[in-house]
């Protein structure tokens, strides 16, 4: 297989190229050849017309869907080649970056994110092809930064160097920023990028120190910086530092999930961004937060994960109710899907912070599957949308089905899909979650099953309401065009492989999910969280903790020697 | 008898510099700045550095100076007094001048000054209180053109050529900033100007005009005109020399 | 005499020239305050270089002249372009950067 | 071939129509749909004979088959393979759902002949086929999770079939939103029995069982919480008390999914499923009584229901509540082979009353109001004869099956002695309701004096409504959806149902036969393989309890058809006088004891408010107005004060500049 770093950077050269390539001064302006019909503004306020109009639009839209498509044949490439539970890396490529920081350009595939690679590519593929069907204002700015918002969610998820990771988890903001506010829908789509970078910039810059902080404790005297996380892993922090660093990281990846209460910028920004680059965002840039629990947080800050298990596990059930109760009112249907993967997103935080195989393993599964289903439901929203004259609020939808049976197919499977429905790879990754949750925290287990059963009721009422029941007063209903149908049937054929053989995922994450674990569940602390009373967890502890060479003092736990050093 | 000189020629630049400061008339700002500088070139004399005492005259208080006349008496300006109060009121918007800002401005100013003296003063060095290295007299000893050519062209080369090509630049620069037409100029200055351009008074660049001779009638009426539409814009009078 | 009072003198005028960049409004005085400041920086120079025996603070003290005389050509081109903008002589009205 | 081949031809054949009918749901002309339908379901079977047949070949220990295609998820511990078991508890299942189905489908072909979703209700009833043989055919708990979801789902999609109407869709997700939370108890269960076990699969969960994974003694709370869990799954499948409330409004569906699913097969997949966990319920004999006495609660309930309702529909699906009663209770008790016996025959006469009241419904051109009804016995001669034989075989009369299955199982509940004496008496207070409420319908719809409809079909003319009306609430419907279509479909008038019906009238009559006291014990020998391992699996009971059993069934069916007769035909004024006399217990048995009402003030009612609340106070004024507002009203007011200091003054600028040097210069100062 080519180096990673072709696939990191391969979709933002061809979105390069592709702005470079359909730069056509000499024809710009020519006005549509048909006026766009008066509802069509509201969907896509950002497109002229249905037919590409605007000089070098086709172009530009080609090429970048060709950079998606081959971004999508290499990670189809790696997950192919992906050998066997093992937890090791592959492909790794690891050149010096900044020699006196110790910053590396590592990247390198790991049964963490060999998936999650090949769902980003395919989603942006999906997405670019969703694009290519209208037309754009500056068609060429657009899918420049669509292509690297591509390059940077991929460097994200393949970075396996500390400064690096945070580096790409910051460029990813950028693209957003102008995608949001300038291709967005109006009105409020101004604030809604304001909420949204504040919101994720204050995350970003929590993470910032935190890693910098990471980097620093971690170096041991007369020792030379380094911020590869393998050789971090070699060098774990005091308990107290741990705590505030993982209290930093996890602001910054609750936000980007978003979890309950941080999702304050998820209503504003869903409504206002175009549906092509909400497909990517909700089902991708999500994941990024969850990803980063997995890779990062577990491995490097093992006792403060142990120590904040109990919090982190109520705040996932937080969002899994919250999100599951406003998505069983909530009548705009963009929101329902939003408030949809607060909800999944809580099971995925459950499971990882459940802090053993089956629940981990679970959520790595279920973030595939999640983006898998989301994407397509928000674009069958859009869909739903155009024949609803315009409006996406399921109010006015209604009746659809009965002239558009594929359409209705379609969004039958991904609405079952979507609510976990047993037989589908989501049910597979909610039942793993489950059970690890059950193992560590019954109650929390059970009350998610409440969850369980909203996520039931929100996607049959959006389903009935859109398709079902009388025709409503707007509704136009017509056939899935081939197109539309393009953008949605690989992504379904994704999710029914899935569905029928999840094995598939399983068997070559699973070596990586238990090294990503190996640690937490290593960490002397693990005494208190199993152990039957504080006293004797307490005495465990100290028991442990002198095994592994670690004593007490006021400041919490002082190792040295294998498991750290003592810091004074 | 240096010691008179200094205190003559030191008491010289600091009325000079106080006069460029506090004198509400740029023309007279200017005049004063000469004297300091003359002054100063003393001061240079006293501290053996001949070379930079003859350029501080010659450049100084001879080029640049002259550029500054010309460019008064071109633009003018309105005299304004020296009131660090009006700054506080101006920030505020225009406010009651404040006596605060004014007192700030002195204490910052005194502060300053106190502690430039500490600093230059209170520096350990011994030597200060003294008249620094010895001196003998000598055709390329310390300070003469022969020392400071021979340091400029072998040690300091490179900063002799940056210098020269600076001022190459800032000569460049003026010129495109102070030319008449086009860049910063928009169009009605162009048609506002234009009876200037076509015919010129009969004695324009002259010194006859900085003396300000009373012009030919039909020229005046025609300048008078003009200045009405300058005023309008600018606030200050074309400045005519008393 | 000794050098200190060079030094003395050096920093009043400095102190003077800053005093007048701050409080005068005319462009062309406040660039003459400029030139006051400097001014006092070459004496110091000057005087330092007399301390030591050694030409380096003349040379520099040459490039100052230099760099001031590159200052006063920019400054009086930028003066005589705003006036011919029509603009007010005036370093307060002078606020908004596009004219 | 082997059994577990047949097996998985005839769990392959059903998806196969499913997808053959989907797919070319345009191209098939005419009726091919439903005649592919029925005929992959006919070859499942047939297979399912041929599985039946190589089953009996091996000797009766090796009756356990398991058979494994691919490994669905088997990592850290948990074990999911697509795997089944092909023993005889399976085989019989397998016979029984696939025969049922086969001339359900064949009815069907007639009766939503005219309707446009034709070729979608034929793939959506493969599909559910294919999911409920999935459910019994699978060998582990991960795949019975699926197929019960599955057989929900198609439940949900055949409920709202003609999703047009506002009550299809409602009922539907009523159905379907139960039966997910039936999903999570059983799901809840399996996780508790994963714990001690360590194994999804079946045999090797029961064995570890049997080896002691849950302690010695019996009773152990993990067990008894995971078997309780069970349970509530098996209810929410079964219209068990209280997650029952979702039958009667399934009955939206077309009738023959009614006969099919919420009569003969889907509804009793509870029964199947407590049968099928027998190693783990005997050791937890509190979850036995649990679904023991549940199971006696809805018989009584349902029966009393069933009593006071007008929709025929309803009448009936009260019906099949009460009688799954009969059989949760039967094998909660240890009654296996017994409430499996039952399971058979209540498949064949409640689906052949479904199609008679099918055909009745066609009369009177979708109405489906006892009210509309009566005197059609000259009419519907055909249809009078069969829903006679199915009531019959429901009222417990003999010679018919519905009398030796149910007395069976009251049998062994009342050999069990002790406290199940009290579930001995009520299932024969149950057995006379049965009766009672039986020949109701019976007397109401066919005897008396004929509706206009009936006079106008004994000249053999068939009515059609002008306008197609919703019959619960009477709203029209909108013409888009074909039922009930141009021409309704009357089991005189269809050959295909006339067959069907008739085949089902075939086995109402003598399924019974099959397993007669001291004669023979087909079901109970046949079954027994799969009951090695039980402790209560008795057959032999004592010959006076045998003989009380089938004169007090006797006695108690004919009674209650007496009492009908005597109330509505003899003196049909009775029942309003029995109405006016007794009208709050006629109102709580017409609300069904009012557990809608219940559920919706305890569970639906607070979850809609909860959500509001988020979303219009919580969400606005917390989220966005305190976190988001306070957050963006920090990062102005300090923007703010950096902008104050860009005023533009360049003298203020020079002044800052000068401060900054002092006070660098004052630090230097401080320094030295």
């Amino acid at each position: 297989m080519p180096a990673l770093s072709i696939l990191v950077w391969l979709p933002a050269l061809t979105g390069l190229l592709a702005a470079a390539l359909s730069w056509r001064p000499w024809q710009a302006g020519i006005p549509p050849a048909s006026p766009p019909p008066a509802w069509w503004a509201e969907v896509a306020p950002a497109a002229r017309a249905r037919s590409v109009t605007e000089p070098g639009q086709r172009l530009a839209g080609r090429l970048a869907l060709a950079g998606a498509l081959g971004a999508l044949g290499l990670a189809i490439g790696y997950i192919v080649d992906y050998r066997g539970p093992s937890a090791g890396l592959q492909h790794v490529t690891d050149v010096t970056w900044i020699s006196d920081l110790g910053i590396h350009y590592k990247l390198a595939v790991s049964g963490l994110n060999v998936f999650l690679v090949g769902l980003t590519t395919l989603l942006f593929a999906a997405a670019i092809l969703a694009a290519n069907l209208r037309s754009w204002e500056r068609p060429r700015l657009f899918y420049f930064q669509f292509m690297l918002a591509e390059s940077a969610v991929l460097g994200v998820f393949l970075a396996q160097d500390l400064a690096l990771f945070v580096a790409f988890f910051d460029l990813m903001l950028v693209p957003f920023y102008f995608l949001i506010g300038g291709w967005g829908r109006q009105p409020g789509r101004v604030r809604a990028t304001i909420k949204l970078v504040i919101y994720t910039l204050v995350g970003s810059l929590l993470m910032l120190s935190a890693a910098v902080a990471t980097g620093v404790l971690a170096t041991p005297h007369g020792g030379h910086i380094t911020f590869a996380l393998s050789a971090l892993q070699a060098l774990p922090l005091s308990r107290g530092s741990q705590e505030w660093i993982f209290l930093f990281f996890a602001a910054a990846f609750l936000v980007k999930m978003p979890a309950f209460p941080l999702h304050g910028w998820m209503p504003d920004g869903y409504r206002a961004m175009p549906i092509e680059v909400l497909m990517v965002f909700s089902g991708v840039l999500s994941k990024v937060g969850a990803y980063g629990f997995l890779a990062i947080v577990l491995p490097l800050y093992p006792q403060a994960a142990v120590h904040f298990q109990t919090l982190m596990l109520l705040l996932a059930l937080a969002s899994i109710l919250y999100g599951s109760a406003v998505a069983f009112t909530e009548t705009d249907a963009r929101l329902i899907a939003g408030y949809s993967s607060i909800a999944q997103l809580g099971f995925i935080t459950l499971g990882i912070f459940s802090l053993n195989p089956q629940g981990a393993q679970g959520a790595l599964l279920q973030m595939v599957n999640h983006g898998l289903v989301v994407a397509p439901l928000l674009f069958i929203v859009a869909l739903l949308a155009q024949r609803s004259g315009g409006s996406e609020d399921v109010r006015h939808m209604g009746g659809i089905a009965f002239r558009a049976p594929v359409l209705a197919s379609l969004f039958l499977l991904v609405a079952f899909a979507t609510l976990a429905m047993p037989g589908s790879a989501n049910f597979v990754g909610e039942f793993l979650i489950l059970l690890g949750v059950f193992k560590t925290k019954l109650a929390i287990a059970a009350v998610a099953f409440t969850g369980v059963v909203m996520a039931s009721v929100y996607a049959l009422r959006l389903l009935i309401r859109a398709l079902h029941n009388r025709v409503g007063p707007g509704v136009r209903s017509r056939e899935i065009s081939l197109r539309d149908g393009a953008v949605l049937v690989p992504v379904l054929a994704v999710i029914m492989f899935l569905s029928l053989y999840p094995q598939f995922a399983l068997h070559r994450s699973e070596g990586s999910v238990q090294a990503a674990l190996a640690a937490a569940r290593a960490s002397p602390y693990r005494a208190v969280a199993a152990g039957p009373s504080s006293r004797e967890g307490d005495r465990a502890i100290r028991l442990a903790s002198a095994a592994a060479g670690c004593r007490f003092d006021q400041k919490g736990m002082i190792c040295s020697g294998t498991l750290g050093r003592a810091r004074k | 008898m240096s010691a008179a000189l200094f205190f003559i020629a030191a008491a010289g630049a600091i009325a000079g510099a106080v006069g460029v400061v506090l004198l509400r008339d740029p023309f007279y700002s200017v005049l004063a700045l000469v004297v300091h500088l003359v002054c100063l070139a003393v001061l240079f004399l006293l501290l053996r550095a001949e070379f930079v005492a003859a350029v501080q005259v010659v450049v100084y208080a001879g080029a640049v100076m002259v550029l500054y006349v010309f460019v008064v008496a071109y633009v003018g300006g309105e005299g304004d007094r020296f009131e660090i109060g009006r700054l506080g009121e101006r920030l505020r918007g225009s406010g009651p001048g404040g006596s605060r800002a004014r007192l700030g401005g002195a204490a910052l100013g005194g502060a300053l000054l106190l502690e430039l003296l500490i600093a230059l003063l209170g520096t350990g060095l011994k030597g200060i209180s003294g008249h620094g290295a010895g001196y003998s007299p000598g055709p390329r000893t310390f300070g003469t053109p022969a020392y400071i050519g021979q340091l400029l062209l072998t040690r300091f080369l490179l900063a002799f050529e940056v210098a020269s090509f600076l001022l190459l630049v800032a000569a460049v620069g003026a010129v495109v900033l102070a030319r008449r037409r086009g860049g910063i100029d928009d169009a009605d200055a162009h048609e506002a100007l234009a009876p200037l351009d076509l015919a010129p008074p009969r004695d324009a660049g002259t010194m006859a005009e900085g003396v300000g001779r009373p012009l030919a009638p039909a020229q005046a009426r025609a300048e008078g005109a003009l200045e009405a539409r300058a005023r309008s814009a600018r606030s200050s009078p074309r400045y005519p020399l008393r | 005499m000794s050098i200190a009072w060079y030094l003395a003198v050096s920093a009043i005028v400095f102190t003077l020239g800053a005093l007048g960049v701050i409080a005068r409004r005319n462009p062309l005085v406040v660039l003459l305050c400029l030139e006051l400041m400097l001014n006092g920086a070459n004496l110091a120079l000057i005087a330092f270089s007399r301390l030591w025996g050694n030409g380096d603070g003349q040379i520099l003290a040459l490039v100052v002249m230099t760099v001031a005389a590159c200052e006063v050509c920019i400054g009086l081109g930028m003066i005589v372009a705003i006036n011919r903008r029509r603009l007010p002589i005036d370093v307060d009205e002078l606020r908004e950067l596009q004219g | 071939m082997s059994a577990t081949t047949f097996a998985w031809i005839a769990l392959a054949l059903p998806l196969l129509g499913t997808l053959v009918i989907a797919l070319g749901y345009r191209s098939l002309p005419g009726r091919s749909a439903g005649w592919i339908g029925t005929a992959t379901v006919s070859l499942a079977f047939a297979a399912a004979i041929g599985a039946l047949v190589s089953l009996q070949n091996h000797a009766p220990a090796h009756r356990q088959l398991t058979s494994t295609l691919w490994s669905y998820a088997v990592t850290v511990g948990v074990d999911a393979r697509a795997s089944i078991l092909v023993d005889p508890l399976s085989v019989f299942m397998l016979l029984v759902v696939s025969g049922v189905s086969a001339l359900i489908h064949l009815y069907s072909i007639s009766y939503m002949g005219s309707d446009r979703g034709f070729a979608r209700y034929f793939s959506y009833l493969n599909f559910f086929v294919f999911s409920m043989l999935l459910l019994v055919l699978a060998g582990n708990f991960l795949l019975l999770i699926v197929g019960w979801a599955f057989v929900g789902t198609a439940s949900y999609l055949l409920i709202s079939f003609w999703y047009r109407r506002t009550t299809a869709t409602h009922a539907g997700i009523k159905a379907f939103v139960i039966n997910v939370a039936g999903d999570a108890g059983l799901v809840l269960g399996t996780y508790f029995i994963f714990k001690h076990t360590g194994t999804l699969d079946f045999l090797r969960a029961f064995h570890a069982t049997g080896a002691g994974a849950f302690g010695g003694g019996s009773d152990n709370g993990d067990l008894v919480a995971g078997c309780v869990l069970l349970l509530v799954g098996a209810f929410a499948k079964s219209a068990q008390i209280p997650l029952h409330t979702w039958l009667p409004d399934a009955m939206e569906g077309p009738t023959p999914v009614s006969a099919l699913i919420h009569a003969a097969t889907m509804v009793t997949a509870g029964v199947y499923l407590i049968a099928r966990m027998h190693p783990l319920f005997e050791r937890a004999p509190a979850a036995q009584d649990v679904g023991a006495v549940i199971g006696a609660a809805t018989l009584l309930v349902a029966g009393t229901a069933a009593l006071a309702q007008v929709d025929l529909k309803r009448v009936i699906a009260y019906s099949t509540m009460s009688q799954i009663g009969y059989m949760i209770m039967g094998v909660s008790v240890g009654a296996y082979a017994a409430g499996l016996f039952h399971l058979m025959t209540h498949a064949f006469f409640k689906a052949l009353l479904f199609m008679a009241a099918g055909s009745i419904i066609g009369a009177l051109a979708g109405a489906q109001s006892l009210e509309r009804m009566g005197g059609f016995r000259r009419g519907l001669p055909f249809t009078y004869a069969s829903f006679l034989i199915g009531g019959l075989a429901l009222a417990g009369v003999p010679p018919f099956s519905g009398f030796f299955s149910k007395d069976e199982i009251l049998l062994v509940t009342g050999e069990r002695g002790g406290w199940h004496w009290a579930l001995y008496a009520l299932g024969y207070i149950g057995a006379l309701l049965t009766a009672v409420y039986t020949f109701r319908m019976v007397f109401r719809a066919f005897h008396r004096d004929p509706v206009p409809e009936a006079r106008e079909l004994e000249r053999g003319h068939l009515h059609h409504a002008d306008v197609p009306r919703n019959p619960i609430t009477g709203e029209e419907e909108d013409a888009d959806v074909g039922f009930p279509g141009p021409r309704h479909a009357i089991a005189e008038r269809a050959p295909p149902m006339r067959a069907a019906m008739t085949l089902l009238a075939l086995g109402s009559i003598g399924a019974g036969l099959v397993q007669i006291p001291h004669v023979d014990f087909v079901v109970d020998d046949f079954l027994r393989p799969s009951f090695v391992d039980s402790s209560l699996y008795v057959t032999h009971t004592r010959d006076w309890m045998l003989v009380m059993g089938l004169a007090l069934g006797t006695a108690l069916g004919l009674a209650g058809i007496a009492i009908a007769w005597r109330v509505w035909v003899l003196r049909p004024a009775t029942a309003a006088r029995l109405r006016a006399r007794a009208r709050p217990l006629y109102e709580l048995f017409a609300h069904a004891w009012y557990f809608d009402e219940l559920i919706e003030a305890l569970v639906v009612g607070p979850a809609t408010a909860a959500g509001r609340f988020a979303r219009d106070t919580f969400d606005r004024r917390v989220v966005d107005e305190a976190l988001v507002g306070g957050t963006t009203a920090l990062i102005r007011a300090g923007s703010a004060a950096v902008r104050a200091a860009q005023s533009g003054f360049v003298r203020y600028y020079a002044a800052l500049l000068m401060l900054g040097v002092t006070g660098v210069g004052f630090y230097f100062l401080l320094q030295s």
